[in-house]
């Protein structure tokens, strides 16, 4: 096995957004890279990158397919496209939904722009929002999940 | 220079620009289908951002997705390496309306030499030499005779409207002409509705040469000399060479000091390969590409130029790190393209790669996104990889190729090395004796 | 089974990073190994490497080793040495032994020449000659099974 | 020509001499123990002979079956490697006793500068500086200060009958000189019963620089310059470079043509390398090495020849292919020795490798006999990947070197990868600032 070793910039970065962001913990994960950090509790999930020699070890035997990774949860709303969340219609309103709440098929869940276009994400089904993964103003990847309906 | 560069594309060309970029101290963004989510380019860049389903269209062919993913990622400019966008005008004036650099030449450069009847004016007007034909249709036999003594025999009776080698004839002397444009002409009635003919010269036993261009936004244009890829299969090609056996010093000096000429004037910017045919010591223009090629490696290694880096400095708006009198040719090179294919019939063979085994040592230089556990996508293109070699002469190099060749090991799908180890023992092969048809005919003789 | 331990400069790193950024927990992980620090709870956790990898099948391609693979039958009599063996005490002289032959502990199977210098193989114990896998003049390696004495 | 040559050796160096073999068309012959019956060397051969059981004494130091493998092969001569029998004169002798080549030196050669007693005194005769001091014991304190005013301080007081450090004193200037003798006469007296003491210039910060000489039986001599081997830990060397960064060209010049001129007036053949230590400007020989060094490819890749090559040629008795005008320095080159060990404990870790990943691209090189599958046996040395990447500045090969080895991956087992990565980023070896004492303080400094 390589070393394993961490990134310790990386945990500077995070720690410095939990103190910039108020937030009591930031969770990061990445194909099979995963960071946690925190000052507290609660929850927040970001998706972004990694160093890179942290993930050559990935390339370690077996040859797990090309899976994207875990399979979506039930319900999974994924992004159609690369770009940036927002929750509500203009910054400052209310968000489009919140957990709990029901929805219609077709409502507006939120928005993903690229390319300085905003693209209405609708509910695939009518359901109940069980989860929001996103916040607002974050980048998303193709096949992020968004929120979980059901 | 720029801090960070987006890789607007995937496999081993991806790991190539990846490696430029990480020498030259610049962070890397790769993008990746869904497909690609485990490749190698995604795996060693600094960051990565999935853009798309499998299919090309939706990913490495979506413009919006790329420059939204440059656009969260906070690149600075992108590469579009080789095939998919890198020759897409719009895409290259997207990616500066949005803010990013793109590496590689102007938007209208792209547009022009995409164009390939413009390309030729263009060219003409530059005074590269293009296969010498009649403007435009030929009126009557007379006039035939006149066009075709004065560019000399065979010549090629074309149809004007034509296409697919309908309404084509040769005419080997002055006693088939009045005959092969009767035939063209009536060909050419029947299929286009249209019996104008033009004459061409026909180039019987041409080879493909190319020649390596970069300049910078100030000015600067240097060539690296010609690579021969006369080895081709249905316009794919197999293996190419540097030098290119047929050339000598001063037809490398003469052809390089147009072709720079050329660009000098042309105005262009970047790595660039005007594309020729040769034969009988004239070169003909056939196109330009205006971007990296695959088989620039076999520049690098006879110049140890990186291109990349060249192309990167000069998008940067740096001037090239060197001159034409510091361009040097030492010894020879030759790439072989190994692709994911049946050696025998040529279908397509992706898969799960159980072992991958490249070769070593020294002059031996493999460019490749694969690794054992890696599963080929059917989706895209089948190179795999590219085996370099280098040699103090051409028969070093050969002798170095064949070892190479016996070591390289891909376990678990068909690729092209036993070709390539079949290629490499043919005497005319070996003798640097072959042009643009002789590898159909070597693959052929195989049955 | 991989020796399990922990590697302990990782956990200091760690501990310091805690230290120098405030955070009360770090959680990393790559692939199948992960760590995870905390403070305040006054516990270390590090947990590394378990799921033993797939074994990459062994190169296939290349030449084909002249492995001494299987195990010598039982009752084989090896060569000790590289050379080239002699049947006979000389040319046209009957072999020392056939199959079929009773023959003594010690008794000279055959000879292994190497550098000039003839050297008797002799019967490792009492017993019948099953089978003779050489012939006259061949070259054997180390480990060659010459003949099986049962 | 040879036809057929043997390779009395393993590993990298086996597969390394075989690739020079298979491009000279010559056919190659491996031998190995049992431990070695799946390796590389083994697998690519033309033929192979297993030569005995695992330990070293009973196979590769196995004078008469090496022999007898040669014989029964058929083969034409025998390179001995690196280490094992390399500088054996007895071998060598009885090697051309039984009718083969010895790709290396004569006996004589051999035998002479694998007595370091003798070696000193023959590179004294041949005007090989060497370390400064007196000759043979001293008799008093003031024949003492006289020697050491002239040899300049620091010197060192070493016992006659001495070794290992016992007896051996550093005299920083002219007042330590006396007590330094006693304290020195003192330890001899106790551990060796003998007082005699001698001088030496003290080398306090020196490098440990070598030259790389070919030569052939037909009195032609040249050198590839240097290699800086500085950087080492318990006298095995871990990176090494050239050119080195503590010389110029004028000093590079002027050793080699030292170097060259003795070996010519020594008459020696083959490949060989002068170790020196190298401080404020001056050289001092250590020893001789009389045959191929594992550092050097970097040699080869600074001046593109083929050492190995030109071993087996001036071994068959053809001239070597160039004179030293034709030997020309290109750009830098490092070598990264890749060991089975732990980078923290140092200590061997052999065992299955799970995965094998080997970094390409432009400007690496990659010699290494391992591959996926393979079990590196606890029986030999823990060398198992050299790692060379040139650039055309030191700059460049740095910057190539940290990307290569970030693509490097060897699984399941520990190797000195990481050691590597730390090392290329420490500002020290960055600004090639290092002595031959640095590497143990950069080790060391790490807890």
């Amino acid at each position: 096995m390589p070393k394993f070793d961490v990134d310790e910039s990386l945990v500077r970065k995070l720690a410095g957004l939990l103190e910039e962001t108020g937030l009591n913990e930031i969770e990061y994960e990445i194909s099979d890279q995963r960071i946690r950090v925190t000052r507290g509790g609660a929850t927040m999930i970001a998706a972004a990158q990694a160093a890179p020699m942290a993930q050559a070890p990935a390339m370690a035997g077996a040859a797990p397919a090309a899976a994207p990774s875990d399979a979506p949860p039930a319900g999974a709303v994924l992004s159609p496209m690369v770009g940036t969340v927002y929750v509500s219609p203009e910054p400052g309103a209310p968000p489009y939904v919140k957990v709990g709440d029901q929805v219609a098929e077709g409502q507006t869940l939120l928005i993903v722009e690229a390319m300085k276009v905003m693209n209405p994400i609708p509910a695939p089904r009518a359901g109940k929002v069980e989860q929001i993964l996103v916040s607002d103003a974050q980048p998303v990847e193709y096949g992020d999940v968004l929120l979980v309906v059901q | 220079m720029f801090e960070k560069v987006l890789i607007a594309n995937r496999g081993e060309i991806a790991l190539r620009i990846h490696r430029a970029c990480r020498e030259m101290g610049i962070r890397t963004v790769a993008v990746h289908s869904t497909a690609d989510a485990d490749a190698m380019h995604v795996r060693l860049a600094d960051e990565s951002v999935c853009i798309g389903p499998p299919p090309s269209r939706q990913s490495y062919l979506n413009m919006p997705a790329i420059l939204s993913a440059a656009t969260i990622a906070g690149a600075d400019a992108i590469h579009p390496g080789i095939g998919f966008l890198s020759e897409n005008a719009q895409f290259a004036a997207m990616v500066e309306e949005h803010g990013f650099t793109f590496i590689g030449p102007s938007p209208e450069h792209i547009t022009l030499m995409g164009d390939k009847v413009a390309a030729k004016d263009a060219a003409r007007s530059l005074n590269i030499p293009v296969v010498p034909g009649s403007d435009g249709a030929i009126d009557n036999d007379v006039e035939a005779m006149r066009v075709a003594e004065e560019i000399g025999f065979p010549v090629l009776v074309k149809a004007a409207a034509g296409g697919g080698g309908k309404g084509m004839k040769v005419a080997e002397s002055s006693n088939d002409l009045v005959q092969a444009l009767s035939l063209a002409r009536a060909e050419a009635k029947a299929n286009f509705g249209n019996d104008a003919v033009y004459l061409e010269k026909y180039l019987s036993h041409p080879r493909h040469i190319e020649i390596q261009i970069l300049a910078d936004s100030h000015g600067n244009v240097i060539h690296l000399g010609e690579r021969d890829c006369s080895l081709q299969r249905r316009h794919q090609k197999l293996l190419e060479e540097a030098p290119s056996p047929a050339l000598n010093a001063s037809q490398r000096t003469a052809i390089g000091e147009t072709a720079t000429a050329a660009m000098r004037r042309f105005g262009y910017r970047g790595a660039g390969t005007l594309e020729f045919l040769f034969q009988d010591g004239e070169f003909y223009f056939i196109e330009m590409n205006t971007r990296l090629q695959v088989e620039h490696p076999v520049s690098e290694m006879i110049t140890g130029i990186d291109l990349v880096r060249e192309q990167i400095r000069v998008a940067a708006g740096a001037p090239l790190s060197l001159a034409q009198d510091d361009v040097t040719f030492n010894g020879h090179a030759i790439e072989c393209r190994i692709n994911a294919e049946s050696s025998e019939t040529f279908l397509p063979s992706p898969g799960l790669v159980t072992d991958y085994h490249a070769p070593g040592g020294l002059g031996v230089r493999v460019d490749s996104a694969l690794y054992a556990g890696y599963r080929v996508p059917s989706h895209y293109d089948s190179l795999i990889a590219k085996l370099i070699v280098s040699g103090s002469s051409r028969n070093e190099c050969l002798m170095r190729l064949r070892r190479a060749l016996e070591e390289f090991f891909i376990g678990g799908i068909e690729t092209s090395i036993p070709l390539h180890r079949r290629l490499i023992a043919a005497p005319d092969f070996i003798n640097g004796d072959y042009d643009i048809r002789w590898l159909e005919k070597f693959v052929a003789s195989k049955e």
